[in-house]
């Protein structure tokens, strides 16, 4: 690992992009086992099932940010928040 | 409505022109009369579209004028010439409902909503539009936008005439034959002058009364269909219409017939009066539909071999050599062709003499 | 013939662009202490001193060269990546293609200045750094998804007919991409080189950082002229003129090409 | 046209994918490892967890920059669009014109950033610059390195000239893919200039004016060389844009963290602002049909 060094991983952040890549593995899994299609949910515009984990990623990365900058609560507060908006986003969207 | 007359018209698309070659059409006479419906009728590029363009003002004549009835409207732009055209693709405005589409010209030309509801719904029924008039027009089949582009030139009903530039290129083989059907029955009904320009000769025939054929921005022959067929003018026109086109073989004249290859082929009396004395190259030409071939020798029969024969179902082609030159011969079904020698024969009511390409009789 | 307003509109637009750069000119053909002493609108005691210098200088012209070599690098490595997946991209349906698309595309979203550590970093630990190479390939990011987006539009206008009748005369993948389908879209790979050829040649931050000296720019080797005495306006002005001079070149000799591409209106 | 479905076609996109995964995913994962540290030196660092986020998100400083930067892109959109449009209308079809309007309107482009920021600072100078001097001969004090409204009017006026060509070349594109008969049935059908310009050419160009917003968008957001070189951010802090403080604080202070954290949160705003511009230009004007026309 030492040419990796200056990368400066640490633990949480290697956590976190092992959990985005199990995702997006996950979602080609599953496009593949099931294809999904367009369809319209509470979005203007109709969506697929990975528009809507964009939208909910993105969704949740501001809710991160906002919670940091507006509170000084843990930050797993956030992590569930955006959580339950990620589910009701792929399930309503 | 209106009698159009194009007097003395040539365009050319350079600036100053100086070869023959240079315009795009050259210089022609023609009058297209009130209410009737006219065929267009020559291959791609030979100034078809030129010359609707010249009828429509999208385009300046380079010389000449353009009559509507009485009036002089060379200069009149296009809007003031109240004509309609309708392209080879379907022009729509993407943004707008059907309605707002077919609305689009009477608006523009500042008619009161009330009025411009009741034509537009008139013109959509006639059209078979009324169940799409709110929807979307961008989002329509091709053979619908082609009729959205028709009823915005019908909606006007002040119309000179209406032009159709190939209109039916994009539309499937059956749905052709519909909206064939449906120009026919608008043109009855609201008698209108129809410029109809096409390369597909079966669509000439079968929409108009007359038939203007264009070669090389020239315009050949305008006539009826019957006329074209029989009397061709010209020897592309001969060699353009009809399927196989006419035969054409190089001449020379002695007494009452013509010298093919050292064969005589007798000519009729009319022919070779107009003949006597003529020059420049000659030719003669036949219908295939018209020659006759037997097995046996018959009087004024000429000695061909058999080259090929095609079977195309109701009718086969023959075609035939007589030394240099093939002929090719259209017979029924049912007819029995000599094996490898046969003999022609040339009716002289059909036998036409054509010298420098133009029709001598 | 008439002369329209918008015409008229246009040349006057025209004029204005061309001010600065005209001023510019101005200023490389004056000496320092003859721009600094007056205003005139036109050079009146005309010098080449300023061009001299920067052709003389091999710190100076050096900068030139390096910036044509990693430029033209920077184009080769584009298009030729660009290509195959324009064409994926323009004909096929396949497994995430959108959010492949739109991901190529938030490349071109992230700050530059974002990018400068890591890439230092990335750049130093295969010991690229200083070379052409790694500012070429540093332009890829956002040189890279333009290319597959421009010519992604070029391609989606050849009908497919063309492929599939191609494919039935028995032509392998290659060999129809590369002597049928790549000729069909020659002005568009000519106005996605323009567009590659022009990020790339004005890019100044990834360029001054991955070089120190062997692969320097001309751009960065312009902001050495301050110096005790202020700047050299005149070397300036003339280094700025001999920058935009390889850029006309190019487009002067792909203008029809261009004329052309913009013609098929894919951009 | 439905394409083939085939997945296949991975492998053309495959090299795409492995050059930009080295030149940005890398760099991205480094970045926010950065983040959430604090870096001394080489294998000298403590992870802070998000106390850089805390620190750069209650940065006033950073608040002023961004709505700085919203400010200066929204002015930028909406001076050089229309005015690009207008241009593009105004060139000719055919003829020596083209090239030759195609040649200059491009040059702006080809001048490297800071060359930009160089020519600007020389024509602006109201000693011995162009500009500089004409506007203060018609009696205007003009002086951008000392007065913030000077400054802002020359960095708008600069962006606009040198990116304002780009618009134009992309909406010429545009306009010249519309066939002729659109054209031809407008005057048939008697529409005004207004009419076809609203209803046959803007319609037509919404493909590539939605690249020319996006590009413009993201390009103005990010801007750091030219106005760097023009005014160094000042007067003051008066144009001091989002890149131009992180620079400062990257290169400036090298605080690696907070400098990585911001630069994070700089990337979301500009990927949900292009998110959005996208989706709402791919959807105007096509009603209940989206994704007929990219």
């Amino acid at each position: 690992m030492g040419s990796l060094e200056w990368m400066a991983w640490t633990l949480p952040t290697a956590i976190f992009f092992v959990t985005i890549a199990l995702i997006l593995t996950g979602m080609t899994v599953w496009q593949i086992i099931s294809p999904g299609t367009e369809r319209r949910g509470f979005l203007p515009m109709a969506t697929t099932r990975g528009d809507r984990l964009f939208i909910g990623l993105l969704g949740s990365a501001f809710i991160h940010l906002g919670w940091i900058g507006l509170t000084d609560l843990s930050l797993w507060w956030a992590l569930a928040i955006s959580v339950a908006y990620l589910l009701a986003m792929m399930r309503w969207g | 409505m209106a009698r159009i007359h194009l007097k003395n018209i040539a365009h050319s698309y350079e600036d100053k022109p100086r070869a023959e070659a240079d315009f795009a059409l050259r210089e022609m006479d023609h009058v297209w009369q009130d209410g009737g419906a006219y065929a267009l009728l020559g291959p791609s590029g030979c100034g078809k579209t030129t010359l609707l363009n010249v009828i429509s003002g999208l385009i300046q004549p380079s010389r000449g004028q353009v009559f509507f009835d009485d009036q002089d409207v060379t200069n009149l732009s296009t809007q003031q010439r109240n004509i309609a055209q309708v392209f080879q693709f379907p022009v729509i405005y993407d943004t707008m409902t059907v309605f707002d589409n077919l609305a689009f010209p009477l608006r523009n030309r500042g008619f009161d909503s009330e009025s411009v509801r009741q034509r537009v719904h008139e013109i959509a029924e006639t059209l078979e539009l009324t169940a799409d008039l709110n929807r979307r027009a961008l989002g329509l089949s091709a053979d619908a936008k082609q009729k959205i582009s028709l009823g915005r030139g019908l909606v006007r009903s002040d119309v000179a005439a209406i032009l159709f530039d190939e209109p039916l290129t994009v539309i499937d083989p059956h749905l052709k034959w519909q909206l064939r059907r449906k120009l026919k029955e608008i043109h009855e009904r609201f008698k209108l002058t129809l410029i109809y320009v096409t390369h597909d000769q079966n669509e000439a025939l079968t929409l108009a009364d007359q038939v203007v054929v264009m070669h090389e921005g020239q315009l050949l022959q305008a006539g009826t269909p019957q006329d074209l067929f029989e009397t061709p003018q010209h020897t592309f026109v001969g060699y353009f219409i009809g399927s196989p086109g006419m035969n054409f073989m190089p001449c020379a004249l002695e007494g009452d017939a013509a010298i093919v290859e050292g064969q005589r082929i007798p000519l009729g009396q009319a022919t070779l009066a107009k003949a006597s004395g003529i020059g420049g190259a000659l030719e003669i030409g036949i219908r295939p539909q018209f020659l006759r071939l037997s097995a046996q020798r018959e009087e004024s029969g000429v000695p061909v071999t058999i080259a090929a024969v095609e079977d195309l179902g109701n009718y086969k082609i023959v075609t035939t050599r007589l030394g240099e030159r093939s002929l090719k011969v259209k017979l029924p079904e049912d007819e029995a062709v000599p094996s490898e020698h046969g003999y022609l024969r040339f009716p002289r009511e059909w036998t036409r003499l054509y010298a420098d390409s133009q029709l001598v009789g | 013939m008439r002369i329209r307003k918008s015409t008229v509109g246009l040349i006057v637009y025209l004029i204005v662009v061309m001010l600065p750069i005209y001023w510019m000119l101005n200023m490389s053909l004056r000496s320092n202490a003859d721009i600094t002493g007056f205003f005139a609108l036109y050079p009146t005691r005309p010098t080449l001193d300023n061009y001299i210098k920067i052709f003389t200088d091999e710190s100076w012209y050096s900068g030139y060269i390096n910036s044509i070599i990693y430029v033209s690098m920077n184009m080769t490595m584009s298009l030729l990546v660009a290509l195959p997946a324009a064409y994926a991209f323009s004909r096929f349906r396949f497994l995430g293609d959108k959010h492949m698309f739109f991901w190529l595309l938030t490349n071109r979203m992230a700050p530059p200045a974002v990018f400068l550590l890591p890439f230092f970093q990335l750049y130093s630990t295969f010991g690229l750094i200083d070379t052409h190479f790694a500012v070429a390939l540093a332009h890829t990011l956002f040189n890279v998804p333009l290319a597959v987006w421009i010519l992604e539009g070029f391609m989606s206008g050849v009908p497919r007919e063309i492929d599939e009748t191609a494919y039935i005369d028995g032509y392998s993948f290659p060999r129809f991409f590369i002597t049928v389908f790549l000729p069909l879209i020659r002005a568009g790979i000519g106005v996605t080189a323009f567009f590659t050829f022009m990020f790339s040649w004005v890019e100044l931050l990834f360029a001054r950082t991955l070089t120190t000296t062997a692969a320097k720019p001309i751009a960065a080797v312009m902001t050495r002229t301050v110096s005790a005495s202020g700047l050299d306006w005149g070397l300036l002005a003339a280094a700025g003129v001999l920058t935009i001079v390889p850029g006309a070149l190019v487009i002067w000799f792909v203008r029809n090409h261009m004329a052309k591409g913009f013609a098929l209106g894919r951009v | 046209m439905e394409k083939w479905h085939d997945n296949r076609a991975w492998f053309l996109v495959l090299p795409v994918f492995l050059m930009v995964a080295i030149s940005a995913i890398i760099p991205l994962m480094t970045v926010v490892n950065y983040s959430v540290q604090d870096i001394f030196g080489p294998g000298q660092r403590v992870f802070v967890g998000i106390e850089w986020f805390r620190e750069v998100l209650g940065d006033s400083r950073l608040h002023d920059a961004l709505i700085r930067q919203l400010i200066f892109s929204g002015l930028v959109l909406l001076i050089e669009i229309p005015l690009g449009v207008a241009i593009a209308l105004a060139m000719p079809a055919r003829g020596w014109g083209v090239s030759v309007s195609l040649v200059l309107l491009a040059l702006p482009l080809l001048i490297p950033w800071n060359v930009i920021g160089t020519i600007w600072i020389i024509f602006m100078r109201p000693d011995i610059g162009l500009l500089g001097v004409l506007i203060n001969g018609l009696g205007i004090p003009f002086d951008h390195p000392t007065a913030p409204l000077d400054a802002w009017v020359t960095v708008v006026l600069m962006e606009v000239w040198h990116w304002t060509p780009l618009v134009a070349l992309l909406a010429y594109a545009g306009l010249r893919a519309i066939p002729d008969a659109y054209f031809q049935a407008a005057r048939i059908d008697g529409a005004s200039a207004w009419a076809t310009f609203r209803y046959i050419q803007l319609p037509k160009m919404r493909g590539v004016l939605v690249i020319a917003v996006l590009l413009r968008f993201m390009d103005s957001f990010l801007i750091y060389a030219e106005p760097f070189v023009l005014t160094g951010g000042g007067p003051g802090n008066s144009t001091t844009f989002l890149s131009i403080y992180l620079v400062k604080l990257a290169v400036g202070q090298f605080d690696l963290g907070p400098a990585a954290a911001f630069s994070i949160i700089y990337f979301l705003i500009v990927l949900l602002f292009s998110f959005v511009f996208y989706q709402a230009l791919q959807r105007i004007g096509t009603g209940d049909k989206p994704g007929d026309r990219r």
